[in-house]
């Protein structure tokens, strides 16, 4: 399996078709006539050697490392609306890779080191900001459970600190150590933080199409076509598109896509919600997780306080979540920083998670022979976006789950080995 | 230069009351009923604030909630409040306000060098830039991050309080204007139970900014007494409705006391957040008007047309006294109307070819010069304008032709059309229709969602002059009214017509053109003020593919500031549109999403943190722990007694010295905590025997059995012990925090699955007070205290026995958690208190000992005894834990049964229950550290386990662990190495889980 | 904000209720002799429709009745909630019972 | 010894304020009943035990001095009573051979009155308590802040009865206190 990569991409060969402040400039001069398209908007062919469906981050992510690490450049990637607009689009883009178990672990620090070289690989800056993430514990459960994560992440070979109630005030001065259910402790990941999440999926499409993918967009896949168990092609709303492979890299359509090949699925979609306030200066540095009173929040370079809410918990693909939920968000949120409770919402909004029981991915073959899915990174997968489109890539392209996505296969719900970070240390995110 | 601008007479405000504020640390005076932006204006100031990158100078655009650029700092200290529209701001006396985003001053700000390289930082510039070298970025963005923002946040905790409620009514009306007023009008004439919100400090909407604005008044307050007599009506101003969600759900903020100035508010609350389920909704909102987009149109002095209609009519304000009026429609000539006959000196630059007749000699007979075909060219002056240059447009409106002229003014007011005020009708799910004749989106009333009834009346509904706004409110009112099954007698309701002139045959002109191909010359055609979003962005967003609206709006930022694009939306579509060649409707609009304007956190969370955040849980026994000195840990909800240190012990000190007490006297420790069901009826055992592993059946009467719940996936996800109490009659207790799980998985097996099964399950958790003795003294002092024989064969380990205790009614449990002999005395709650008191005194003799949680850890760890949760974690089997024994081979069924059987279930080496001893008795290793399968250098190291429950303890005379260890049971007697954070590696001995008594001798002692 | 109804109690807010999943998946009777594919199928794999869902709700804060509800996942429109043994409401638009 | 002290979580506080009062009932006894309440059996008991009508509508309550019937669900009745529950749970059981448990000390009961009353719930229960939707002799369950309630109409002036888990009464004490300032 190639290893991560932080050179710049050689795909990118016209160097005036690359990003940089010498492009930046000679633009200004030309008043940005002579940008061209960040990604071409073709007719989709006949046939592809794999198709993509889905124009998430990882979708496209997949594409990207086919084409310039797999030597598949024959991809589509299909989206039903536009690039980026399902959960990429609209997550709180929080990025760490301190996860307890191995298998996680491995996952999300492969993501974790693509991140660190991803804008110089991609040429497009996805802002990957390493500003730390840190997590409170407020009882002595969450003293037990950081505890135990801390030395997992430790001896996982990923970094982390334990951070005592005046550390964390030193790092935070706004915070209040004496809310309800104080804060006793502290892990803190000082490689986590966050990135662009719009940029993420920008920068890849645009990587992906100078490889020679099509991305081809407002497409809706609405059949998967099998022959004698083999999938074949896809049937979209621009008509049928053969494959050789299919790649459902749908998030919250997942379902959706299994029923059209005829197989269900161990997930189930909830709204999450999230919400940003109005931009303000600069005021909390690093990214702030808090289990016990459920707080989540960093600040964007934008100046909004990023917010995560919960996840309604009935089956929906409104992208609309309930009101309580914003409330119970933003009461904590008060509760652990009193000085926000002036500042003011902007907007609120809800993406469609794809849930599993055991609140870890599933990258998998499926009944159907060359489909594979990719899906269930429910409430946390932006993290993993160029870990998961590396380890599917490559796992696509050799018709084998590859080392880092064999334990998330769909079998394992079947022989009971779930992966359950969520049952081991209820962190969400 | 004191109110320069106010005009002699006029204006609704209050001219005996003045009102002194400051802003930028200049005082100034306005009168009581002044916004912040209209006294401002009075006093001739036009500059209020920056852009967001550009640092452009700004002033206010607006006159309401639609205000992108007037936002200031509010206030100082703890009172502080960023990103205030000026134009919401109700003038009070001391007002304090600064500008924002600008540095050293707004006058003077270096940020505005941004401006001069504009050039090069096009929309989404920072995506192409700043990735070398890599290692830079977080230096980048430490610039950026100081550049970016706007306002700052307080520092201080927030003085404020806040008040949330729901609300219930029959139609709720969403805006005051004509339309809301009389909706509210008839809906409650029909005996409907009515709703009226509005956003501003007074009802009448447009009205009050309308030359004849005071005969309006008094029909807004004919109106408004009419409806304040009735019982069943609610007037809210000052409330905007925020959100609108699934079931006629709207919540709505209430400006309580915000415009009586910081700490003046008495007892009342800052701000109200209501939360209301109507049964029919009337939407009122109006309508928003669009600005044109020209060359340089962000200018102080650069205003919408109604919004210096307000300035004039409503403030008496002049906010230049040269003006001139640029437009695509008939509505702002009446502002050209107002402002002259306030005296300014103004010009109307049509652009259109066809003005009407009609209005031509209304404007010479006030000697108002028109410009047909014109379009301002550009504009001059930085920090304010000072004056346009006008040209001829096409006939196609594609270029600017012949010669410019120029005229000087201080203040132009523009007007692109009427948007409706859709935001609600969207919010809701329902959706919008492109209306050609006003050239804008109004609701698709045909396609509202079944579950948000209803209805949009007035000008969000597109329809523009009030007379028609009235009739439509009152057709709305009554059939809302009558869809919530109201329809009493409705009352006529009288119309009224002001002084206004409608939109009319708007010519729509997106992008008013200029001499330079847009983005190449100099001029900025702004969209988006707050944002710094101009036409040439889209232009860029279009050629890098950046069609969708969506992509539009998230590569350019457009409509993403505080004011969500209320005045700039629909422009940036329709410029997309014309690029792209398509309709405006085949762009389609970006998602509604609430809030509507932007909602204080606190509002909305405030009332429900600090102290009423999440309750308390106390036992009966609470007082006396706290006299004991207790400190209190946090289980659950439920404040639980820690440890009790006696004067200058520290825990490590208090817990010894009770750890050691309870096995060589006696302890007591409140469980009252435990979750308790009251299980009864004749199939009560079938369900004990599906919940639990083990067997129920032959449980005798009085006595107790622990047992163990799994979930389907086979993993233990509680434990407790169950008694039988009679026939069909069973007391089960439960982990504390897992109380209401195991209730709620008990009812839902019941009822969904075995509804026919007779099994009545109560929860009785607080029903009772229990006290745990345990140590060998338990027996004596229980024996003082009760009518129950205590003896040894009269009432054996894991039985109970019912009877009195300190003279009130109790049921003794004979069940340990400690391996000490114990009793768990359970009186009715309202004795709780009376049995602490009680058992406490009598304990004196015995050196009994009140002990706490982390105690109680201590002991039960001592005897291998696992708490569910922290030696258990949802992914660990009754096997795992090295219970097998707990596991009924004979059972044909139980929950979490076939689970066990699976591949990976069976699997062998799963990490299993064991003890660690450390080769240094003294080390008490660090819970959750890891033993690894080799020591090396450096991590990465392959782990196999990890500590799940370490301590000190003094019975051992020594520290103990368990752990979780790979293959654990076949290891006993191997030694493991466990790596710590800090590169030391301690050395361990795998054991058995009992540290004290192997063989159980003092449990049945 | 949803209002549902209670069969029992009739319309409540949301917020007295909660959500427990998919409706009508028996547990089997045979689990001794299930393959783990039947088992992990009966615990883990979930219908998730885009459409009409028919799924279980609490009463929480109210009478504490668990009871079923036909619901659809993109409108999260109530169609219809019925007393854990009564006979599945109709689909709109659908003659099939099922 | 003394004789034992009986206490309730509220007893040492109440509110009395303009237009809103707040008063614990003290202890009460009270008892779940559980069965098929159309069962003659049931019916009967209900009649010979507590002198009580037995078709009591969904969330309605009746009262006949000596002891008060709430509906808490369809197999499901609270009653709070003057006699001694444990003699009313034994013949109960035998009567009907259902469930019936004393919960005398689950919960306790907040007396509300004032016109104030409506407004004070309103800010933390979901539920319309207006007299069109409740109206004396309506009984509901549901939700204030974080707490399950059961909320009772004993006159329109208004008198509300409101019960509450021992262990969140403080809670809703002082939830009460906060907001009835505010109303
Ligand atoms: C509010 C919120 C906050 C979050 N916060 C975080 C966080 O802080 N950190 C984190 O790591 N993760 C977070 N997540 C989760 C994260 O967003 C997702 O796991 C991740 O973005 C998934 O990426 P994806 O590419 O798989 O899916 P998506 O971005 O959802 O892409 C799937 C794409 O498939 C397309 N599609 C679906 N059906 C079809 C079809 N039939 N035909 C064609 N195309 C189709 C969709 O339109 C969509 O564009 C959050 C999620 C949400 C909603
Ligand atoms: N001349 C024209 O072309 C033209 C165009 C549009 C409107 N108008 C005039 O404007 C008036 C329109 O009457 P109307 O009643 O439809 O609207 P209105 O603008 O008079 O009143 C709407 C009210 O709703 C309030 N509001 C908006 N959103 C709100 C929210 N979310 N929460 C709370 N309050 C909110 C506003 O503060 C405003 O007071 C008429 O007099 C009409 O003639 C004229
Ligand atoms: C990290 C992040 C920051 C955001 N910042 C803003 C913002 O500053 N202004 C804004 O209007 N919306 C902001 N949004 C929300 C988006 O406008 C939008 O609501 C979200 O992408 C979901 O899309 P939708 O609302 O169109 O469904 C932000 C979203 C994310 C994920
Ligand atoms: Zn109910």
């Amino acid at each position: 399996m190639a290893g991560p990569s932080c050179r710049q991409s050689r795909y990118i060969d016209d160097f005036m078709k690359a990003y940089s402040l010498f492009s930046l400039a000679r633009n200004a001069m030309s008043y940005h006539r002579n940008w061209q398209r960040a990604w071409r908007s073709p007719d989709p062919k006949s046939k592809y050697d794999v198709v993509i469906i889905g124009g998430g981050g990882h979708g496209l992510a997949t594409a990207y490392y086919l084409a310039t690490q797999c030597g598949i450049n024959n991809v589509a990637v299909i989206e039903k609306g536009w690039l980026g607009g399902g959960n990429t689009g609209r997550n709180t883009t929080i990025v760490r890779s301190n996860y307890l178990l191995d298998a996680s672990a491995g996952m999300y620090e492969h993501a974790m080191k693509l991140w660190e070289g991803l804008s110089q690989e991609l040429n497009y800056n996805v802002m990957f900001s390493q500003r730390g993430l840190l997590h409170l514990a407020h009882s002595v459960h969450d003293m037990q459970e950081i505890g135990r994560r801390g030395n997992a992440i430790h001896l996982n070979g990923i970094d982390s600190e334990f951070l005592t109630p005046e550390q964390v005030k030193e790092m935070l001065p706004i915070i209040n150590l004496n809310c309800r259910y104080p804060v006793m402790g502290g892990l803190l990941q000082k490689r986590g933080g966050t990135a662009r999440h719009d940029a993420v999926a920008w920068g890849y499409a645009r990587g992906a199409d100078a490889a020679g993918v099509d991305i081809i967009q407002n497409c809706e896949v609405r059949g998967v076509r099998v022959e004698s168990n083999t999938v074949v092609g896809v049937e979209t709303s621009r008509g049928f598109i053969g494959a050789g492979k299919v790649g459902s890299v749908a998030a919250g359509h997942s379902s959706v896509i299994a029923e059209m090949a005829g197989f269900k699925m161990p997930l189930e979609c909830y709204p999450l919600q999230a919400l940003v306030s109005e931009p303000i200066k600069p005021i909390i540095d690093c990214v702030v997780m808090s289990n016990g009173i459920h707080v989540y929040v960093s600040q964007s370079d934008k100046g909004e306080l990023v917010v995560g809410s919960g996840s309604d918990a009935y089956n929906s693909y409104s992208q609309r979540g309930s009101f309580d939920l914003i409330e119970h968000t933003v009461g904590p949120l008060c509760e652990l920083f009193p000085l926000f409770s002036r500042l003011r919402m902007l907007r609120q909004w809800a993406g469609i998670v794809d849930v599993t029981v055991d609140r870890s991915p599933i990258l998998s073959k499926t009944p159907v022979k060359n489909l594979y899915f990719n899906c269930g990174w429910g409430t946390g997968g932006f993290k993993a976006t160029p870990g998961s489109g590396h380890a599917f890539a490559h796992s696509i392209a050799a018709g084998e789950m590859n080392e880092i996505a064999a334990p998330f296969s769909i079998d394992r719900f079947n022989s009971g080995a779930l992966i359950d970070e969520g049952a081991a240390a209820a962190v969400a995110h | 230069m004191s109110q320069s601008q106010r005009l002699s007479q006029g204006g609704m405000i209050d001219r005996s009351k003045p009102i002194s504020f400051a802003f930028d640390g200049r005082q100034y005076t306005g009168y009581q009923g002044d916004t912040l932006a209209s006294a401002l204006l009075a006093n001739g100031v036009r500059l209020m604030g920056r852009s967001f990158k550009y640092h452009r100078p700004r002033g206010a655009i607006a006159a309401g909630s639609e205000e992108p650029n007037a936002l200031v700092q509010l206030e100082t200290g703890a009172y502080t409040e960023p990103n205030t529209r000026a134009t919401c701001i109700e003038l009070y006396d001391g007002l304090v306000a600064k500008s924002q985003n600008r540095w050293p001053s707004l006058e003077f700000d270096i940020g505005a060098v941004n401006s001069l390289v504009a050039r090069f930082l096009p929309a989404g510039f920072y995506y192409k830039t700043f990735m070398w070298p890599a290692s830079m970025w977080m230096t980048y963005e430490k610039f950026i991050r100081k550049a970016a923002g706007l306002g700052v946040s307080p520092v201080e905790d927030d003085p404020d309080v806040y008040h949330g409620t729901y609300a219930h009514c029959d139609v709720l009306v969403i805006g005051g204007g004509p339309a809301g007023i009389s909706a509210a009008t008839a809906a409650a004439g029909s005996g409907a139970r009515v709703m009226l919100l509005d956003e501003g400090s007074e009802y009448g909407g447009a009205l009050l900014g309308t030359s004849d604005n005071a005969a309006a008044k008094s029909y807004i307050d004919s109106a408004l007494g009419a409806l304040g007599q009735s019982e069943n009506v609610r007037l809210l101003s000052r409330t905007t409705a925020t959100g609108y969600y699934d079931y006629n759900y709207i919540t709505a903020l209430e400006k309580v006391t915000d415009h009586l100035g910081p700490g003046n508010g008495g007892d009342a609350p800052r701000q109200r957040f209501w939360k209301i389920r109507a049964k029919q909704v009337v939407i009122a909102a109006g309508s928003i008007e669009r600005p044109l987009i020209f060359a340089d149109n962000d200018r102080p002095g650069m205003m919408l047309a109604n919004a210096v209609g307000v300035y004039i009519n409503r403030y008496g304000v002049l906010p230049g006294n040269d003006v001139v009026v640029f437009t695509n429609n008939d509505s702002a000539y009446q502002v050209a109307l107002d402002a002259s006959a306030a005296g300014a000196t103004v010009t109307v630059v049509d652009t259109r070819r066809n003005v009407s007749a009609d209005l031509k000699s209304k404007l010479e007979q006030n000697n108002i010069r028109l410009f047909e075909g014109h379009a301002i060219s550009s504009v001059q002056g930085g920090k304010g304008v000072e004056s346009v240059r006008i040209m001829e447009l096409s006939a196609d409106g594609e270029s600017l032709q012949g010669q410019a002229w120029e005229i000087v003014c201080t203040c132009v007011a523009t007007s692109g059309g009427w948007t409706p005020s859709c935001h609600m009708f969207s919010q809701s799910g329902g959706k919008l229709k492109y209306e050609e004749s006003i050239a804008g989106f109004i609701p698709d009333s045909s396609r509202a969602k079944n579950s948000c009834p209803n209805v949009s009346a007035g000008s969000c509904n597109g329809v523009f002059t009030t007379q028609e706004c009235i009739a439509q409110g009152v057709e709305a009112g009554i059939s809302a009214a009558g869809a919530a099954g109201r329809s009493g007698s409705v009352p006529s309701v009288d119309t009224f017509a002001v002084n206004e002139i409608p939109q009319g045959a708007i010519a729509p002109l997106w992008l008013v053109p200029t001499v330079h191909p847009v983005g190449e010359g100099k001029a900025k055609h702004f969209h988006d003020f707050q944002n710094d979003v101009t036409a040439a962005d889209i232009h860029l967003a279009a050629r890098e593919g950046f069609v969708s609206v969506e992509h539009l709006k998230r590569y350019t930022t457009t409509g993403m500031a505080t004011d969500q694009g209320k005045t700039s939306n629909l422009n940036a579509l329709a410029i997309m549109a014309n690029i792209q060649g398509v309709s405006i409707p085949e762009v389609g609009t970006t998602t509604f999403r609430p809030p509507y304007t932007p909602l204080t956190l606190g509002a909305v969370g405030g009332q429900e943190s600090r102290e009423l955040f999440i309750q308390e849980r106390k036992t009966p026994m609470h007082e006396h722990h706290v006299a004991s000195g207790a400190v209190f840990e946090d289980v659950g909800d439920w404040k639980r007694p820690w440890y009790l240190p006696k004067e200058g012990e520290d825990m490590h000190a208090a817990v010894q010295r009770e750890t050691l007490a309870v096995r060589e006297s006696v302890g007591m420790l409140d469980a009252s905590t435990l979750g308790k069901i009251d299980i009864q009826g004749k199939d009560a055992v079938k369900l004990l025997e599906m919940v639990y592993t083990n067997n129920w059946q032959k449980l005798a009467i009085g006595s107790c059995r622990y047992g163990l719940m799994l979930n389907e996936h086979g993993m233990i996800f509680d434990d407790g012990v169950t008694t039988r109490l009679g026939e069909n009659h069973y007391h089960m207790t439960t982990t504390t925090g897992g109380a209401a799980r195991v209730m709620n998985w008990l009812e839902e097996w019941l009822q969904t699955e075995w509804p026919e099964w007779e099994v009545y399950c109560t929860s009785v958790t607080e029903q009772w007070a229990v006290l745990a003795i345990n140590g060998p003294k338990a027996r004596d002092l229980l024996r003082d205290l009760t009518d129950i024989d205590v003896s040894k064969d009269a009432f054996p380990f894991m039985t109970m026995r019912e009877g009195t205790v300190a003279d009130v009614p109790a049921r003794v449990y004979r069940i340990s958690f400690t391996g000490e002999l114990s009793y768990e005395i359970n009186v009715p709650a309202r004795y709780g208190k009376h049995l602490i008191e009680a058992l406490t005194e009598a304990g004196k003799k015995y050196d009994l000992v009140p002990y706490g949680t982390e105690t109680m850890h201590v002991l039960r760890a001592e005897k291998g005894f696992i708490i569910v949760g922290q030696d258990t974690d949802g992914t660990v089997t009754p096997h795992d834990m090295d219970m097998d024994w707990i596991v009924s081979k004979t059972k044909e069924e139980y929950l979490g049964n076939r689970a066990q059987a699976r591949v990976d279930t069976r699997r062998e080496k799963r990490p299993q229950l064991i003890g660690l001893l450390t080769e240094d008795p003294t080390v008490v290793l660090p819970e959750g550290a890891h033993i690894v399968a080799e020591v090396l250098d450096k991590p990465p190291m392959p782990t196999i386990g990890h500590v799940t429950s370490s301590y000190m303890s003094p019975n051992a005379g020594r520290s103990i662990a368990l752990a979780l260890l790979q293959d654990g049971i076949n290891r006993k007697g191997e030694t493991v190495s466990l790596s710590m954070m800090d590169g030391t590696v301690h050395k361990a001995k795998v054991t058995d889980t009992v540290f004290v008594d192997k063989e159980g001798v003092r449990v049945r002692g | 904000m949803f209002i549902i109804n209670c069969p029992y109690c009739g319309d409540r807010d949301q917020t007295e209720f909660s959500c427990h999943g998919e409706a009508h998946i028996p547990r089997p009777t045979n689990t001794a002799t299930m393959t783990d594919e039947e088992w992990g199928d009966y615990v883990f794999f979930r219908s998730n429709p885009k459409g009409y869902h028919r799924e279980r709700w609490l009463h929480d804060h109210g009478c504490r009745r668990w009871f079923n509800a036909l619901r659809h996942t993109v409108t999260d429109e109530f169609v219809a909630t019925y007393k854990v043994q009564d006979p599945r409401p109709q689909i709109p638009g659908d003659g099939d019972q099922s | 010894m003394d004789s034992p002290v009986i206490a309730t979580p509220l007893s040492a506080v109440k509110i009395d304020t303009d237009g809103f009062t707040a008063l614990e009932l003290g202890h009460i006894s009270k008892i779940n009943l559980r069965g098929d309440f159309d069962s003659p059996a049931v019916v009967g008991a209900l009649t010979t035990l507590l002198g009580m009508q037995t078709d009591l509508a969904p969330n309605t309550f009746v009262s006949n001095g000596a002891a008060t019937l709430f509906w808490l669900g369809p197999d499901e009745r609270l009653v709070y009573t003057d006699r001694d529950p444990d003699a009313i749970i034994s013949q109960w059981r035998n009567h009907t051979g259902t469930g019936a448990v004393d919960v005398s000390d689950y919960s306790t009961v907040l007396r509300l009155s004032g016109q104030k009353v409506r407004d004070v719930i309103a800010s933390g229960a979901p539920f319309d308590m207006h007299p069109d939707n409740f109206s004396a002799g309506q009984c509901v369950q549901t939700r204030f802040g974080n707490a399950s309630i059961l909320l009772s109409n004993h006159a329109d002036t208004p008198v509300f009865q409101l019960q509450v888990r021992w262990s969140f009464a403080e809670y809703v004490f002082n939830y009460i206190e906060r907001v009835v300032k505010y109303v």
